[in-house]
């Protein structure tokens, strides 16, 4: 079986044959002689080389987790849900469309359609675990769709203000 | 008492929950709509519905909990921490209504409350405070010229305030006056007063409280100080006991003045009260009372053996302290680390979703308050605290490295938290050598994270995520089998672990 | 130390790999065919397969041992409890070896081990012992005037043995002969040794040990008694420190008579001296020197603060005691219960299969030394031991109040296991009597169990084995689901749970 | 949904619908009014007339283990696991077929094939877990069939020795 994961932008290839529970792994060409078992979900136990590692792996959208003596990965991996994963990643940066950085409730919301904004104009205001957290625009631009109101809840997906960007 | 409602939710709700059930009385949690499957609920012996999720809906409407009190048949509540357990009209309300309140009195509270009332009643008894106003100022020249007889830097700081809210640091005389507005508007709108005054700004101290009981007969006592100075947006997130710079002398002396500056206040119950200690470790300025069970309390009870939550409802009950200050000792040393949903990574930007897996650190000398489960959906409603790390051990060393061993075994996948960052902090030379300082944060983490993950260990993560992945594969989804007995399996663990050597 | 070698498994390899861990040294473990996927191998840094499931051929095989240190490059072996630990050709293999065993020497080991020797020394040191023979009979006829001289009952007890394997209560002497015959037959199979000799027997005692740790440089100490009287099959089950009956004086007398033992056998490393207290609670007897880190050692961590498995590696390494006698105290109250795969309505037979269901208890003062987790397959092999719960509060009854809540929070499912049997002894009148003598098992639990569930607690796990079983159907199996998010559920919430209210 | 389970003997009747968050489970005739949520795998949380009960939920073969406030049960369902689990509860009483009362290894075989043995008779030692276990005769017969022999590994469910009862 391969897997392909992607990590910080870059590319992982992954081959395994899990019918056994010796089996030899390549990553990218690196081979490693692994003796595993599945503790229960999401629980992995390596013995390699006489080293023994206890791994957590969680799914998510778009990618899994996994935490391994202290340190957390986050690992894209290339399913059905990639598309929102990479759309979620871009609601900072890509132009037009502003999403909320986290789930949580509109406090206040700053422009209405037709205002222009430049990149750091304070659009709205949003509340979440006792947290106020202003989101700025990324783009100059023309304000084009105001989609929420003071005491809406947000998730991360759907888009708050919508803008045209300039020239 | 017949039955206590604990106000509360997250894990000190849980902590109050075993307390009376250690204790044998009854209890009762409030939750919210969005808190039905919350950890508090589920360990709760009853549970009310108090309305929809905002706060203000729910833990902060005192209708709502005086109707749920009678509904269960509580005669007392618990506050637990944040909410309205310094809110002294809900205290004053419960007197009114015949309900025992386990904290101090409204009096107490009213007065504790109000920091420049706290600093007239400490002067009078000589507890050392801050240089500084005693009164707002007249206006503002009056302000000026008590800053410049100070000397500056100077704080600016709301009466009403907490949490740092409406604090402005002034250098130089041209900031002032900008700073007395802007912290006036900020305390007006949180906290309906825009009562302000100046103080001297102590630089580089140290944030070292003391715990106290007293019982409604007079007698106080304190159990040793917290040093609690790491912090990150005004709140603290690393905390020990004992403090790596009080030593014997500075300890009696300051626990005396704490002792005093509760008596002077007229507190009852736990409290605790709050010093900064200057970058010599010489002078210390009393800061002001906290009239509630802390976040941070269980590393006094790791250190002294005392149960606070239980000594809580003693006293509210109106019995005698069990022991007298002779009676009480620190034991080796703890160190408590908050697990906050956060981002470190993101200016600590708050974090809510589904926990996807959850394992937390077990063995000696670890505790674990906990307010989660694994497969829970942390929600955006409250404060972001999930569960509070605490470790114990003979001396400082040896807590430090079972404070790192205790982060490093545990995990939560699913949302952003600050764990990588709490093993930074403990692990860093600085935490080591006891540079404690409140200005920790800035003057250590800035260049968080320094260090990225070796390639070993980015391969044994993706060794486990493709191992992970196609078992699901191979059995068409995360369904949990049964696992093979022995007998099944002898034969292959002899193959695959007997091979090579 | 460069790296340590743990000989053991379950909940006491766990707890010494953490040990390690903690104090930053490197530590392997070994593990049978039957253990690849025990928690031991999966917390530990390194594991390494030392044979098949059989004790003889995996965890008692000394030479596979060695050979296993070797391999990981391991100077020094920790022999937990039971196996290798108390085997004095073991630890003089590791001794020539120049592996450092960690326990005391081979020839500490060797005089301990054999009783006859041991009482030998005791009685030139004026360490009171249980009146009866110093030597095996020479016949028949001596056996009986040493009987009818010290008067009966008498017991009959193999020099070698242990676990009350081979012991024999003989009242009238005509049963005499046939124990006699019965006990040299069993401890030769057994032991390898028939020898056997006879004691006065003590009626209704109290089992009290004294935990000592002694460095290689002549320091002694004692870290004050624990009472280990309740016992089944000859095996503890509930332990406490400190004991309900024995005062300051008494403790005083006692621990400086344990210290004198230990040091009359040069003895090394933490040990603990095991004494008989007579009904009347004021004679007490040496018994024997447990020449290892007990199971019961947590409840004496819990109240003194020291961390035993600790200083036995800072001992082996030939460091000083960092404390004198002076320095140590007891503070609270500890309780262990001891939790073993085995069913108490049914002759305590054990149990094996599948853990389909576990969950921990959590909270203050809650110590879970686990050697378990929730799906792994308790092999049949080994000892049924499964994990030891430990509470430590502020005094007896809050201790005792906070086991019974810790051992109703806890679940084990799929195996029979001595949960409920242990809830049943705590919350006994006799139990908070402390009337703890060795007999409490056939007198306060011989009609155990009392009482049925109510009605009401069964229609409840009825409920919720419906209500489970139908969630599984609707989903086509026991599928993890995603959880929904609160803006999913809210309304449904809402709906759910405010009808009533 | 209906459910029938059994517990020492005796037959309970659960009719539940699970679909809602709230609902009414009538057992026997008595109705409960439930707010009912799934924690994880095995674990529902009630709330029944304010009373929150945590209960823990594990599947075996031929019933479910349950425990709740530190009791423990033991239900029967009508699966199509009832076979073995009658099966096994047997063991110990019906006539000639002897099985071991747990898994273990096969310490000592005191019978031969054509023995007499009368109730009571020890028949073979089964040690597991460092506890030795005499498994006695509970019937008058002769010995039919040995099938272990000293050293066997031996499950809960194999006839070890198989006895012809005495009329």
């Amino acid at each position: 079986m391969e897997f392909e994961f992607t990590t910080d932008g870059e590319k992982r290839r992954v081959k395994t044959d899990a019918r056994s529970p010796r089996t030899e792994v390549t990553i990218d060409g690196t081979s490693y002689d692994v003796d595993w078992a599945r503790v229960r979900d999401g629980v992995i136990s390596l013995v390699i080389d006489g080293r023994s590692h206890t791994v957590q792996v969680a799914r998510r959208d778009g990618g899994v987790d996994v935490q391994l003596e202290g340190r957390q990965f986050s690992f894209g991996t290339g399913s059905r849900d990639d598309d929102s994963a990479v759309a979620a990643g871009a609601s900072a940066g890509a132009g037009g469309t502003i999403k909320a950085p986290m789930p949580g409730n509109v406090v206040k919301v700053m422009v209405a359609e037709g205002d222009e904004v430049t990149v750091g104009t304070s659009l709205v205001v949003v509340e979440a675990m006792k947290m106020e957290n202003e989101v700025k625009s990324p783009v100059d631009g023309v304000v084009k769709k105001v989609n929420v109101a003071a005491g809406d809840s947000v998730g991360t997906t759907e888009a708050m203000i919508e803008i045209e960007p300039a020239e | 008492m017949k039955k206590i409602l604990i106000v509360n939710r997250g894990e000190i709700a849980v902590r109050v929950v075993r307390a009376c059930r250690d204790m044998g009385i009854p209890s009762a949690v409030v939750y919210s709509d969005a808190d039905r499957a919350s950890l508090h609920v589920l360990e709760a012996d009853e549970a009310v519905r108090i309305g929809p999720a905002p706060a203000l809906e729910s833990y902060l409407n005192i209708d709502a909990v005086i109707a749920a009190a009678r509904e269960v048949g509580a005669d007392a509540i618990h506050p637990g921490y944040g909410f309205l357990a310094e809110n002294w009209r809900f205290a004053k309300r419960c007197e009114d209504e015949g309900l025992t309140f386990i904290g101090p009195t409204s009096d107490a509270l009213q007065l504790v409350a109000d920091k420049i009332r706290s600093r007239e009643t400490m002067l009078a008894q000589n507890v050392p405070i801050i240089p500084g106003m005693m009164s707002s100022g007249k206006d503002m020249k009056d302000y000026r010229e008590k800053a410049a007889e100070m000397g500056y830097p100077v704080l600016v700081k709301a009466s009403a305030g907490g949490g740092g809210k409406g604090m402005q640091i002034v250098r130089e005389e041209e900031g002032l006056e900008a700073a007395i507005e802007t912290s006036s508007r900020v305390a007006g709108s949180a906290f309906g007063d825009d009562t302000v005054y100046i103080e001297k700004l102590i630089e580089r101290p140290r944030h070292i409280e003391f715990q106290i009981l007293a019982d409604m007969h007079g007698n106080c006592v304190h159990l040793f100080e917290r040093e609690c100075s790491i912090q990150r947006r005004h709140q603290k997130i690393v905390e020990e006991s004992p403090s790596p710079v009080v030593g014997s002398e500075l300890r009696a002396k300051m626990g005396a003045t704490a002792i005093l500056a509760a008596k002077a206040c007229g507190y009852t119950n736990a409290g605790t009260v709050e010093f900064l200690l200057d970058e010599d470790g010489t002078s210390f300025y009393f800061l002001e009372v906290n009239a509630r069970i802390q976040v941070e309390h269980p590393v006094t009870e790791m250190v002294t053996g005392v149960d606070l939550v239980r000594q809580q409802i003693l006293i509210a009950r109106g019995e005698k302290l069990e022991f007298t200050q002779g009676d009480l000792s620190q034991t080796g040393h703890a160190i408590e680390c908050r697990i906050y949903a956060e981002d470190p990574k993101n200016n600590f930007l708050p974090s809510s979703g589904r926990i996807s897996l959850f394992r937390e650190p077990q063995g000696p000398g670890i505790r674990h308050d906990c307010g989660i489960y694994e497969g829970w959906e942390v929600p955006v409603h409250y404060d972001p605290i999930l569960s509070k790390l605490i470790v114990h051990a003979e001396d400082r060393d040896a807590a430090r490295a079972r404070m790192k061993r205790a982060l490093g075994d545990m995990s939560i996948l699913g949302i952003a938290t600050c764990l990588e960052y709490l093993w930074s902090i403990i692990d860093s030379e600085a935490y080591a050598a006891g540079e404690t300082q409140t200005d920790f944060i800035e003057k250590h983490m800035s260049d968080w994270p320094t260090s990225t993950a070796s390639d070993e260990t980015e391969h044994l993560a993706l060794i486990a995520a493709a191992l992970s992945l196609s078992t699901e594969s191979s059995t068409g989804g995360a369904v949990r089998e049964k696992a093979p007995s022995p007998w099944d399996t002898l034969g292959s663990w002899r193959i695959g672990a007997g091979g090579g050597r």
